[in-house]
């Protein structure tokens, strides 16, 4: 390194109660370069990001190296100044007791006007008119566009950016790459922590690969393609849903939804936050009363409440959920998760039950000792694995999947998704996938787009995901289906405000009488 | 965060348990049988004095431990019982179904009428109509089953949710599974962490009936301390000692409960 | 919010005269009544039945309870068995045991806030784990206790305050303020502890927040990160924490009332109920009651307006269903 | 009082429940403390009313501001309003007092004095008073303003010592105490503010026929706690407490100022059991004579009242005219007992004595009490119940023992008032008999001679164990004088009290 760069990181060690996090870590970022770092969960890329904004996280100790920032050492606790943060979670990221307005005037330690402000969310791409709401009443993409802005307070040379568009649906992701790529233009050097190669690839100039807390590879990132395949082979329709209504009290989120899944298909259910996807995945499980539905798998129709379907309909129709770490019960072995559903869908138990659930495990690509562990020994892609294994356990006809490799690192993703389509292909399983990422739906034979509660489109995936890619990878066509009254994706401010989940969540919990409604 | 206190207060309660347990069979004299005249200062036969009767203090305090972790035990166990049986009713059934709250307002709100008296009050009517431990016992229960109710319905909302518990529904298990098996062993940090609240009001509630003359009399820790209020004077240990003793159970209690519900969320999280 | 007011309004009030009637009902069911209290050693047969009927004791406990509904519906709230109004007792009583309780509440409401943010900003440190420390022993030993060694040293040791609440008739406590410091010293140091206990523990959570941590790395001067992230965090449950203090207080103040003899309801509230003098007793319910509601009421609506996601919420806050 | 009494003081009397703390200081510093006299338990319920009085703080307030018929002093009727009695055939003539005035300057006169018996005779009263159960009110007979006769339901030997007994005051014709009003009585002081539960202040009434009292003021201060009361003299809030706990004896009284007074000997309380004659095993003199043999009396005295006090000799009444101290407890005989036991089938009987802390003392005696019988091999247990329940009948039907004092009443309140339960009364001819001729005979010596017979019965086969008799004891600032004991040692009359 003969030019002096805007971030130097030598020889970084930093340990967390014993253990080694980061391992001689060694990293540059020029001014005005964008640089990627990408590994899996626990490799140490959040910690390093962290590290170069002066922070170490509670219990995180610093044991050698240097860390400095346009020349001047951040490491201990000598934040730069200079540099933006931008996190993956704006729900939380954000002060939910201020209004966009409040936390802008004083963002960054130096008070600015209204002008000022104005201005400020411009950079973003946002209208002013948003400074009087809260976090809670903007979507994702305006939330992590706010976040941005202040992490553009201090007019910033460098932002490190953690994974920002993670937790962001199809339409907020497009959005705030579309922002990051004119900062970027802007000269603004850009230090992002990815989910996945792919996806960095467009945004940075280099990319780094990091695994056990050391640099592993380090270079120019190669430009992502998704194939778009289509095996679309007619075949005996196994589940049929027609005219589902549903929604929460008083509130509608499906409108009339039909979907139609043959043996050995996989369809994928594409949508934004808060289009009713899960709801739709809820109701066909019997675990969520629809206002109208009438659901069949194999012809015959299941009556809307799970707990009053026959065996063999429970054991046809099963359904895997969203999060790995709610998918077990934390203090039963995986023997137990797939001994009881043996036992009262199949009347399996003891020694037979015992290779049933080896075979089933297996068939996940677990070897058979998983069977002894907790919950808590198996990482998110294994507990997803034993949560399929579970559903495979019944034996069914249709696997309802509901976001299940949303939490999951791309390598165990890939992985999970190329179990489905096997299964697929081999017992002629119907699989619905619901999601709200295009690559996940890219890996499916149909692709069904819900907006607002209502099917805007359903066909093979080329059809349906064909088209230029907007920045964040997501293609044009889709953002048009998605948004039908905007002509184009472009245009600021976003009229419809998805309430968001965590907003309710951070409520004050003190018990009383009184503590706030939760339902 | 590690709070070496968890630690200490272990040690402090198995301490306390051993001597509590162990006590009245170690007990030098009958702690009802005079041993010497009131208010003696401590001497080799009576290592802690005489109380206000002339009886052995040590040997009282060994012989009231029983009582009070009874009692104050016996109250907690069965208003957090009576408390989880209406919270996880509640969590259940309003948790599940996504529209009403009838449970809600049949078995909480009739609760409430109990949470609003004011729990001396409580105390006061319940102790005058049913006299001795067994008064306590129905005291300390009432006065606990609301906020117990409220806890656990708070702590098992988001775990009726969960994918596992559904999964269970599912595939037709049982109440006795689904209870026992899904939704108890995850709201078992809120309820162990409850029920040591409950046990230290339990404590509370036995000394304050007992200071205001409506306890039943014995040997227990907490009327040990009201009956050494007025000879404070003559014989500060009479009160220092139970006190002492019924602070470090309840802070120990209390540090440990405050765990319990640290490492609930850690196994739920 | 008005609806939200008048419905909780509308819910206390069913919860209190379903409580009257319980009680009602219960302190009947005592063994005893207010004659045999009243004529101790020298009742006899013959006289127990007399004084019965001389107090309506004979008539069916519902039909009592029906006069005394109506009565209360008038703003009448009976008679004592002694024969004095129960408002002549309870009068002047009330307002000395609230307003013990709410200088209580308004002294704990900045300690508890300066003493919570003074350990809970710094979690782990020696002086978070001092006041944790002493803050769960004042919480542990009974306020009796803690009153009768405050009058040990301030009153008969130090001779600086008086040990009993002496209040010359037609005074009140503010006249004499010296009587105040010593009970109220007495409850705060229980009930502060409490809330000093629940806002460092709040106040340690907050600091540790997604949005508190983005704020820092974001170049937020700590005094701006707490005085715009943390202390609207800890707001909302410090806002509850008070006012269910002031609810436990209402009530709570007996122990101490006793030790000092301040002029309460107190020492008639223990006198009531001993002696089943049911129409005092009935009235304490009612009135402790409301307040309790009152202030559980104050300490929802309170929440709601300090919480945005609650407050700009039209309906309760969405479902978080999955 | 041969002490000189500074005329310019302030008394401060403070009491509520159980006990009475009073305190005087002079007035001159205004900054001085009032007087304090404290008394317990149902402090807000305390009356105007005298014929209402429950608390010691009402006792001492109610007896400062109105006069007694007849008042007891040493165990005697001694003349207040009255000057004296004649007995009648079926009536009695009482002579009142001349030149006494009301506080408001209108004369006392005989029409006072029935209206004061068809007062506490009214229907409207909540408990009837207990001399309606012998006169006759409805009957009275003024026959002019100094004279007054009065028929009787029962034949009444005595009395003065009747009304003295029954601590009649008397109010004024037409008097009625509403909430929040005053009280007009003949009494030594005036009633000034007061607040029911907290305090009364008492002024000085010049022209009270006694001679005008010596303290300006006279503060009441009602205290429920024991440990208040003495603390509101230690630290100089008052100026006396009546009826403090013995510990205090022990510890000192905390200043150099201060002193622990003991009521004296005629002052003590009678503390005891009775044991319950209607059921076994005590339904046989034999098992009750045997349970008074194993009592360890001074055991009792020793701990249960820290040696403030002397054992009893198993008589109620001790301090009262016509008391019998020549009477003496069974010797302690265990051996004896148990002879007597066996004889009366009552080995292995469980016994229960019910207990409530109605008096300091009473439950620890009832603890000590058990574990003696336990030691001697009896299987006795305690049951100790609240205040209010203590009485209730199918409870005390259902006990064998239960505790009981008695102050330093005259034998006629004593013998009625454990008579007046089946429980507690002794069924026996002769007692019955010797207690009616001492109740109705107005010949002196028979009197004294029937009294005799009776407790000689209660020595012989009587149902009490009276173990001891317990010191009276009050906190006092030293230079506070003139507190006279009448009724009890627990609410002392004010009316001459003063600063020394």
């Amino acid at each position: 390194m003969t030019a002096p760069g805007l971030v130097e990181v030598r020889d970084l060690v930093l340990c967390a109660g014993g253990r080694t996090v980061l391992d001689g870590v060694r990293l540059d970022v020029a001014a005005g370069e964008a640089v990627g770092i990408v590994g899996a969960s626990g490799s140490g890329k959040t910690t390093t990001a962290l590290a170069v904004l002066g922070h170490l996280r509670d219990g995180i100790t610093h044991v050698a190296g240097t860390v400095h920032v346009a020349g001047a050492p951040v490491l201990p606790g000598r934040p730069p100044r200079g540099v933006g943060y931008l996190g993956q979670d704006p729900g939380a990221s954000l002060n939910p007791y201020r209004t966009v307005r409040a936390v802008l005037t004083a963002a960054g330690g130096v008070r600015r006007d209204r002008a000022g402000v104005d201005a400020l969310l411009g950079r973003v791409g946002l209208p002013a008119g948003l400074a009087r709401r809260y976090p809670h009443q903007l979507s994702g993409g305006q939330q992590q566009r706010v976040a941005l802005a202040i992490a553009l307070a201090r007019d910033p040379g460098l932002l490190v950016l953690d994974e920002p568009t993670t937790g962001l649906d199809v339409l907020a992701r497009a959005d705030v790459h579309r922002e990051l790529a004119s900062l970027r233009a802007a000269g603004v050097a850009l230090l992002w922590i990815g989910h996945d190669a792919e996806t960095l690839a467009a945004n940075v100039d280099r990319l780094v690969t990091v695994a056990d807390g050391r640099v592993v590879a380090s270079g120019p990132p190669e430009p992502a393609r998704f194939t778009l395949t289509s095996e679309a082979a007619p075949a005996e329709v196994v589940l049929a849903a027609s005219g589902i209504v549903g929604g929460y009290g008083a509130t509608r989120v499906l409108h009339g939804v039909d979907l139609h899944v043959g043996a050995g298909e996989r369809v994928a259910v594409l949508g934004a936050s808060g289009t009713g996807k899960t709801t739709l995945a809820r109701v066909l499980a019997g675990l969520h009363p629809a206002a109208a539905d009438t659901v069949t798998v194999d012809g015959a129709t299941l009556h809307p409440d799970v707990r009053r379907r026959t065996r063999p309909q429970r054991a046809a129709l099963q359904y895997v959920a969203q999060s790995p770490s709610e998918a077990l019960h934390p203090r039963q072995p995986v023997r137990t998760a797939l001994h009881r559903p043996l036992r009262l869908l199949r009347n399996l138990r003891g020694a037979a039950a015992d290779a049933e659930a080896a075979a089933l495990l297996e068939v996940v690509g677990l070897s058979a000792d998983t069977a002894g562990l907790l919950p808590a020994e198996l990482s998110g892609g294994q507990r997803q694995r034993v949560s399929l294994a579970r559903a495979l356990a019944a034996r069914p006809r249709v696997l309802v999947c509901d976001e299940v490799t949303s939490a999951l690192d791309p390598g165990t993703r890939d992985a999970v998704l190329g179990l489905l389509g096997r299964l697929c292909a081999q017992d002629g399983l119907g699989v619905v996938l619901v999601t709200h990422d295009v690559e996940v739906a890219a890996t499916a034979d149909r692709v069904v787009v819900l907006a607002e509660g209502h099917v805007v489109a359903d066909g093979p995936v080329p059809d349906v995901l064909g088209g230029d890619l907007l920045p964040g990878g997501v293609p044009s066509h889709l953002v048009e289906l998605l948004r039908p009254d905007v002509a184009d994706p472009t245009v600021r401010g976003t009229v419809n405000v998805v309430p968001s989940r965590r907003a309710a969540v951070t409520a004050p919990t003190v018990v009383s009488d009184d503590s706030p409604p939760t339902g | 965060m590690r709070w070496p206190g968890t630690r200490v207060a272990s040690g402090v309660l198995a301490v306390l348990l051993v001597v509590i347990v162990v006590g009245p069979l170690v007990a030098p004299y009958d702690p009802a049988a005079p041993v010497g005249l009131p208010y003696e200062p401590p001497t080799p036969q009576a290592l802690l004095g005489t109380d206000a009767l002339g009886r052995d203090l040590l040997s009282r305090i060994l012989d009231g431990g029983l009582p009070m972790l009874g009692t104050a035990l016996a109250g907690a166990v069965a208003g957090s019982a009576l408390g989880t049986v209406a919270g996880l009713l509640a969590a259940w059934w309003d948790g599940r179904s996504g529209r009403s709250r009838w449970v809600e307002g049949a078995v909480l709100r009739p609760l409430d009428t109990l949470a609003i008296v004011p729990p001396m009050l409580l105390v006061l009517l319940i102790l005058t109509a049913f006299t001795g431990h067994a008064g306590l016992v129905l005291a300390v229960a009432l006065t606990g089953v609301p906020l117990s109710a409220r806890v656990l319905r708070a702590a098992a909302a988001p775990v009726v949710t969960r994918a596992h518990v559904e999964a269970a529904v599912a595939r037709g298990e049982g109440p006795a599974w689904i209870v026992g098996r899904e939704l108890l062993p995850l709201v078992a940090g809120p309820l162990v962490a409850d029920l040591g609240i409950r046990f230290v009001a339990a404590i509370y509630v036995v000394t304050a009936a007992g200071f205001l003359g409506v306890g039943p009399s014995g040997t227990d820790w907490g009327t040990l301390i009201v009956e050494a209020l007025p000879g404070v004077e003559l014989a500060p240990l009479l009160l220092a000692v139970p006190v002492v003793l019924v602070a470090l159970l309840a802070v120990s209690v209390t540090v440990l409960a405050d765990d319990a519900v640290r490492r609930s969320r850690a196994v739920l999280a | 919010m008005i609806r939200l007011v008048a419905g909780r309004l509308a819910t206390g009030a069913a919860l209190l005269v379903l409580l009257s009637l319980l009680v009602f009902v219960g302190v009947d069911l005592l063994p005893g009544d207010a004659a045999n209290a009243r004529l101790g050693a020298s009742a006899t047969p013959a006289r127990l039945a007399e004084t019965r009927q001389r107090l309506g004791l004979d008539r069916p406990v519902l039909v009592r309870y029906a006069d005394w509904a109506g009565g209360l519906l008038r703003g009448d709230l009976g008679t004592s068995v002694s024969g004095t109004p129960v408002s002549a007792i309870l009068g002047g009583r009330v307002a000395n045991s609230a307003l013990l309780a709410g200088l209580t509440t308004i002294l704990l409401v900045p300690i508890s806030l300066v003493v919570g943010m003074w350990a809970g900003l710094r979690p782990g440190s020696r002086r978070d784990r001092g006041v944790a420390v002493a803050s769960l022993l004042f919480v542990a030993a009974p306020e009796f206790v803690t009153a009768g060694l405050l009058v040990l040293v301030f009153a008969i040791g130090l001779g600086v305050l008086p040990a009993v609440s002496l209040i010359p008739p037609g005074a009140g406590p503010l006249d004499r303020p010296a009587a105040l410091v010593l009970p109220v010293l007495a409850l705060l140091l229980l009930h502060a502890s409490y809330a000093v206990r629940m806002i460092r523990a709040t106040i340690a959570a907050t600091v540790r927040a997604p949005h508190v941590e983005f704020a820092r790395l974001n170049g937020e001067p700590p005094r701006d990160v707490v005085r715009h992230a943390v202390l609207p965090a800890v707001l909302p449950v410090a806002l509850q924490v008070w006012l269910l203090t002031a609810a436990a207080l209402v009530g709570g103040t007996v122990l101490v009332e006793r030790v000092f003899g301040y002029p309460g309801i107190g020492e008639v509230l223990v006198t009531a109920v001993r002696t089943g003098d049911l129409p005092v007793a009935q009235a304490l319910v009612m009135v402790l009651g409301a307040g309790v509601v009152v202030a559980l009421l104050a300490a929802d609506v309170g929440v709601r307006l300090s919480t945005p996601t609650l407050r700009t919420a039209e309906q309760p806050a969405p479902v978080a269903f999955r | 009082m041969s002490r000189a009494l500074s005329r310019r003081q302030l008394l401060r009397y403070a009491g509520v429940g159980a006990g009475l703390a009073a305190a005087v200081t002079a007035c001159g510093s205004p900054a001085s403390a009032p007087t304090v006299v404290g008394s317990g338990g149902g402090g807000a319920a305390e009356s105007l009313d005298p014929f209402i009085s429950g608390t010691p703080s009402d006792y001492a307030r109610n007896w400062t501001v109105f006069d007694e018929l007849f008042a007891i002093s040493d165990g005697n009727p001694l003349p207040r309003l009255a000057v004296g009695v004649d007995q009648g055939d079926g009536a009695f003539t009482v002579r009142l007092r001349d030149g006494v005035t009301w506080h408001d300057g209108s004369p006392f006169v005989a029409d006072d004095v029935a209206y004061t018996l068809r007062y506490l005779a009214s229907p409207e009263r909540p408990v009837p008073h207990e001399l309606t159960g012998f006169l006759d009110t409805a009957q009275v007979q003024v026959r002019d303003p100094r004279t007054i006769t009065i028929p009787t339901l029962q034949p009444v030997g005595d009395p003065a010592m009747l009304f003295a007994g029954a601590g009649m005051r008397v109010i004024k014709d037409g008097a009625t105490f509403a909430p929040g009003g005053t009280a007009v009585g003949t009494g030594p002081y005036r009633l000034g503010a007061f607040e029911p539960g907290r305090q009364a202040r008492l002024t000085r009434y010049d022209a009270h026929w006694d001679g005008a009292p010596f303290a300006d003021e006279i503060v009441v201060i009602s205290l429920d706690d024991p440990s208040a009361r003495v603390n509101a003299v230690r630290t100089g809030e008052a100026d006396y407490a009546a009826d403090v706990p013995f510990t205090v004896a022990r510890t000192g009284a905390g200043g150099d100022d201060l002193e622990v007074r003991s009521a004296g000997d005629t002052q003590r309380t009678s503390l005891g059991f009775v044991m319950n004659t209607t059921i076994r095993p005590f339904d046989d003199p034999r098992a009750r004579r045997a349970v008074r043999m194993l009592v360890d009396r001074q055991a009792l005295v020793d701990r249960v009242l820290l040696g403030y006090g002397v054992t009893g000799n198993d008589l109620f009444g001790h301090g009262a005219r016509y008391f019998d101290d020549t009477v003496k407890a069974p010797a302690t005989d265990v051996a004896g007992a148990k002879a007597l036991l066996e004889q009366a089938g009552a080995v292995g009987a469980p016994l229960v004595v019910r207990s409530a802390e109605y008096e300091a003392g009473m439950n620890g005696s009832t603890e000590l009490f058990v574990e003696q019988l336990k030691a001697a091999g009896l299987d006795a247990r305690a049951e100790i119940v609240g205040v209010q329940e203590y009485f209730a009948p199918d409870a005390l039907a259902a006990t064998h023992l239960l505790t009981f004092p008695l102050g330093p009443f005259p034998l006629d309140v004593t013998y009625a008032r454990s008579a007046a339960f089946p429980t507690l009364a002794l069924n026996d001819a002769e007692l019955k008999t010797a207690v009616a001729t001492a109740f109705s005979t107005p010949d002196e010596a028979a009197r004294a001679a029937a009294w005799k017979t009776a407790q000689a019965v209660m020595a012989d086969r009587g149902n009490w164990i009276v173990w001891g008799l317990a010191d009276t004891l009050a906190i006092s600032r030293r230079n506070v004088a003139g507190i006279e004991v009448r009724d009890s040692a627990k609410y002392p009359y004010l009316g001459k009290a003063g600063l020394a």
